[in-house]
């Protein structure tokens, strides 16, 4: 065990899977000589030299689509995108062909790269800088999407989307890279795919992933300490495939839940959890399954406008009371 | 709004009246160039043949969606693959049917691919914009404008990340040259000396927009400068015209350089099967007879006293049987089965993948005294 | 009242939105001299000359993009963009940019300007040419997203978001096309953001847009028929925004509903519809709410795959049959 | 991997030895001549002054997101905006305090727009990257590095619509000219023939990586040929010949077809406020004072007798007043009232726009008794 900062355990990962596997190579900006925009890639440059760790030109389109011919021809590339907002310039080489060439030409060849990007919000980026749309690849069939909460799941989703032949999209967060957490010695790879009950309960269930997630288990704790709630906590882990049975088996025992997500309500991740609890749980379900999540609009700069938009601890627990009060009047 | 000066509509003027121009007679062609200048022709009318039949079958509603053909680009066709090595790579754009036969895959499997079967290329996968042979290093077949480009400079990048004698190819239409996906793709090659080549298909026009219309430099080989690459336009209604400019750029990406080459050639039919381009002026519309490179070829080499009327028709006869062949092959060949539609989703498989139909129910009902376990039941 | 197509409905339009105001002007590739990919713009360069009509190169991002511009300058520009699939190309002029000029520089500019671009799937166009990606755009606050389902509902809407002050983007549909109906003369511009019951009806709710508001009436016809149910249908017109409560309030009366979509549906749009009928109707729900979508696989080409990946007709029926039967099962 | 031919990282080396050189003494400078060079010199101090009392606020908190200031480019904005008419349009990227200040918005609006006040240009939407006056036809201000580029473009197209002699200028930043936006900006611009003049601030990095690690043309004034748009390299650490750069550009839009302009300047500091550029040598750093632009213009203006060291003094007072000023007027601003967050999604208000805040409820209860009309509870 130790005890490291989620950024610690993202560069130590790409650092031990450059040293074990040499078809392994970085692709981005910044990450070469800037060190990395969020210093991920710190260092990595002056070890491993340009070739396995290399700075491209702001071409998010064509430094993706390369890492993806790259892919196919034996390569592992980890392409780093410097913010999630960034990647819609990429959208149409990750949607578009790395999504569908294993698919549109048969099964003949795989595309074994990651991509790497933070999501965020909160840091007084503007409209265009603080945007949550993992949506737009947990969408997508041919993409697998993961989202780790801690420093042992970056770890160990990481290895996994690295050692996977399919095309992963990474998603960090620009407010975890400074959390920390304890990472196992010897840490496996993870299997994508797969949620995790985090913390177990009987009076509701709370779903979150990446950042959301670790606010599903503070408010969990708070309220178990100050009123003695048994909250359950799943952390998604992967968007997709989703792993909806972990979900709704919480819920057919707890039968209640709220849904804590960073992007924008209408049509958003939750939106899907929401409907496959009321779905899979419907006949155990005491009250709507809530949904907390960023108001919709463009992310305006200025501080209390952004802290309005986006979801709270306190806003969770309002949604946990409002919900349990209407489980009360059910049961 | 003046547009650039426009460049003439046929690909002979376009190249300063080469193409299309008879050489003169050779005084002596000995054996090897006797056999080259007949597989170019062969080549040339296997395209041509092939071609046409898959346009009847499209007509015949064997073939679906969008059906693009290389009539008027075989000699550009035949005489770029004519310079790649079987370890080189070749990305192209959807209208790569005569790329995919001149690479050497079974016409056959190329037609099976058209009529959407489990012997095509690409499994019935594909269709008719994404042929993709592993085994003949034809790594598709893209049907989104540009969307080859990067991936191909990727490739290129990995062969030089493994320090690799082959080379990538990697043709386009003249429209595509507009796209953010050439810029950034020329940029990237430029910059990390990759070994490839790009081949601009010139045939003059995107669907029905003409180049003066989609480009501000109209002269696309020039748009190599921008990037440090070097570049040249050669005539591609000729097969050894072609051939000579994919040697000189073939030789500098074996170099470690990209090289940028603009093919000019003629698009003798609309846009797409069932596009009848009305847009195209009479005038054009006879010049494009007068550019037919099958026909000009077979002249050129019945000039040069390769071949003889009784040789063109008996290769004709040959093109057409093993066209012939390969759509009786394709229309024999198994549909695929709709148990395999979940098949190539992902190539490591992983738990939780959706493999539903869309009639089935997330959560297929339970027995029904199940259902009264629930709570609110 | 005239009988005409969908496209014809488009086509006419247009023409009279450039009759009426100078400004319109319209962009996209081969909407000029070849008529339009689909034919919706025929004729109109030779009317209008190619300041008004005007033929772009190949760059769906940098004519996309020009469009904003010239629309914070007071033109009205209606963009093509050929297929949906392409419009990811431009994803980041329209999220990132026409979607937030107005709130990031606090309300200063507006920009009014019409994206047109048909989704749809079933031409065996393969993989990277039959997605239903209109979630895209329906996520994101700042744009207006309306998806016709008749000819009538075109002109209406058409004339709507010409007309409105803010990026709309129009969803058409291949498969909609030479669909016929009767468009009112006179008609009046739509109000954008209303969704509409097209059928009345009280043993189940059928929620539809685009083509599959279609599909959904000729479900409902056949039931009726056939079987003598009373379905209700809305067409949703407008996903964003989203008509909660004209769905809500139709499955408060018949208790059961089934949702239909053309793109995958694992976080496709009927997510948010069957959450949020889960949700304002979970005292009234009989069932949980069904949804019919694609099957979540990069589109394959042979015609076989291409439609067992389709939602069908009979894939609706029976959606609607397992749901009643849970119906029964409760009442 | 070679890169191609390096260019040195010193602005004045890289424009040949022409920044930093004094211009010989003038024999007579009259009093016009006289107004308009204090007129930059004051300019440029104002922006100095500025973008080091940003700096400033930013560390004490005052000032959030991301800071990009213009400190060494102070010569640069100064000479190119002194040739634009009011009727005129700017777009920029996020490193743009100067363009605002120099376009003549009122100091105060955009420390307060840094400061995320409703007084700031942007009613404090926008913040340090977008800054947007539609008085001052300054049209952001974009954190999309080449976002802004299309979005221009179209205002020329626009303005070339409705026959109007104004035109648009639009920076960027040397790292801009190998996204695809500037490519496929470009290409329509040359196209179309649209009044717009493209300016390239070239800085000589990205954020750490230099110009020949991101263009395989580093001469990125010869960008310009691919799009048969006329282009020029000036040195951007002098106002004038910044501005003479400008005039001939400017002549050019407003005759009717585009310009590629490129500045070179330096980049005193880092990227944003919070680099501490650890990636520059100390050799770097050392050319870099010696290249300051407020510095050698002052330099300048005493050997030609333009300024004295009073003269100096008392403009550093002056702009240190104002920007002390509107420090003071931007804390004075309020914040804007979360009652006002969905103010701007729309232009056109829409039935069921949502206007919740995150702690909302979907659906608000109903008061308790309600419940009990639904068939479940
Ligand atoms: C990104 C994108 N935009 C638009 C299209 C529609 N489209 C298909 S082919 C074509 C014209 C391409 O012209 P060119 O590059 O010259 O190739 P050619 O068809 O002439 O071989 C267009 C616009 C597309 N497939 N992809
Ligand atoms: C599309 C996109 N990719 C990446 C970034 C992150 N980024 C912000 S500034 C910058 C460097 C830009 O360099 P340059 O164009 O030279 O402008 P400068 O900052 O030097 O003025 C990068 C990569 C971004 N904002 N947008
Ligand atoms: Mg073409
Ligand atoms: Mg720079």
């Amino acid at each position: 065990m130790t005890e490291m900062t989620y950024r610690q355990a993202l560069h130590d990962t790409l650092r031990s899977e450059l040293q074990r596997d040499e078809n392994v190579m970085l692709m981005g900006e910044e990450i070469g000589i800037f060190d990395g925009s969020y210093k991920i890639t710190a260092g990595l440059l002056k070890e491993f030299g340009e070739r396995r760790v290399r700075d491209t030109p702001i071409e998010e389109l064509g430094f993706t689509g390369a890492a993806i011919g790259a892919a196919m021809l034996g390569l592992r590339p980890v392409v780093e995108i410097m913010t999630i907002n960034f990647s819609l310039l990429a959208l149409d080489q990750i949607v578009n062909h790395a999504a569908k060439i294993h698919g549109m030409f048969g099964g003949q060849m795989s595309v074994p790269m990651v991509i790497r990007t933070p999501g965020g919000g909160g840091q007084q980026l503007g409209a265009s800088h603080s945007q949550n749309i993992e949506l737009y690849y947990a969408f997508v069939p041919g993409l697998k999407v993961v989202a780790p909460s801690t420093p042992a799941e970056a770890k160990a989703l990481l290895m996994a989307s690295i050692r996977d032949d399919d095309p992963v999209l990474f998603l960090e967060n620009l407010a975890l890279y400074n959390t920390k957490g304890e990472v196992p010695d010897g840490l496996e790879p993870a299997v994508i795919g797969k949620a995790k009950v985090t913390r177990e309960g009987k009076d509701l269930t709370l779903i979150g992933y990446s950042r959301m997630a670790l606010v599903a288990q503070q408010v969990a704790d708070r309220l178990a300490e100050s009123e003695g709630l048994d909250i359950e906590v799943i952390d998604l882990r992967s968007l997709r495939p989703l792993d909806r049975d972990t979900v709704v088996e919480s819920v057919k025992k707890t039968n209640a839940a709220v849904v804590l997500e960073d992007d924008w309500l209408t049509y958003g991740i939750g939106a899907e959890i929401a409907a496959t609890i009321s779905d899979g749980a419907f006949d155990y379900l005491d009250a709507p399954v809530r949904r907390v999540a960023m108001a919709e609009v463009p992310m305006p700069y200025a501080k209390p406008l952004e802290t309005a938009a986006l979801p709270s601890v306190d806003d969770v627990i309002n949604a946990v009371h409002e919900t349990l009060d209407a489980v009360g009047r059910r049961r | 709004m003046a547009a650039p000066a426009k460049t003439t509509r046929s690909a002979s003027t376009r190249t300063a009246g080469k193409a299309g121009s008879r050489s003169p007679r050779r005084p002596k062609i000995d054996d090897a160039e006797r056999a080259r200048l007949t597989a170019y022709y062969k080549q040339m009318l296997l395209i041509r043949r092939f071609e046409e039949r898959a346009q009847r079958a499209y007509t015949e509603a064997l073939i679906g969606g969008y059906c693009h053909l290389n009539l008027g680009e075989e000699a550009a066709v035949a005489g770029l693959l004519g310079e790649l090595n079987p370890g080189d790579y070749l990305f192209t754009n959807y209208r790569e049917h005569g790329y995919a036969l001149a690479r050497g895959i079974d016409p056959r499997k190329v037609m099976a691919e058209l009529y959407g079967r489990v012997d095509g290329v690409s499994k019935g996968w594909g269709g008719s914009m994404h042929m993709f042979d592993v085994t003949h290093r034809m790594l598709g077949g893209y049907g989104i404008v540009g969307g080859q480009l990067p991936i191909a400079t990727g490739a290129a990048l990995a062969l030089q990340y493994q320090s690799r004698p082959d080379i990538v190819m990697c043709t386009m239409g003249d429209g595509t040259v507009a796209t953010g996906a050439f810029h950034e793709s020329l940029n990237l090659a430029g910059l990390w000396d990759l070994p490839i080549v790009y081949v601009i298909i010139n045939n003059g026009l995107g669907m029905g927009t003409d180049v003066a219309h989609s480009s501000a430099e109209p002269d696309l080989y020039k748009r190599g400068a921008a990037y440090r690459i070097e570049s040249a336009r050669v005539n591609g209604l000729d097969p050894e015209e072609a051939a000579a400019g994919a040697k000189r750029a073939v030789e500098v990406a074996r170099g470690g350089r990209p090289y940028l080459l603009e093919v000019m050639t003629e698009r003798l039919r609309g846009h797409s099967v069932v596009d009848p381009a009305k847009y195209r002026s009479p005038e054009d519309v006879a010049a494009l007879k007068l550019n037919d490179p099958v026909q000009t070829f077979a002249a050129k080499l019945k000039d040069a006293g390769v071949l003889d009327d009784d040789a063109v028709a008996e290769f004709d006869r040959e093109a057409i049987a093993i066209v012939d062949d390969a759509a009786a092959f394709a229309a024999d060949s198994p549909t695929p089965e709709t148990s395999t539609l979940f098949d190539y989703t992902y190539a490591t498989p992983v738990p939780n993948d959706s493999r539903r139909y869309p009639g089935e129910a997330l959560f297929p009902a339970l027995p029904v005294a199940a259902g009264a376990a629930g709570r609110n039941a």
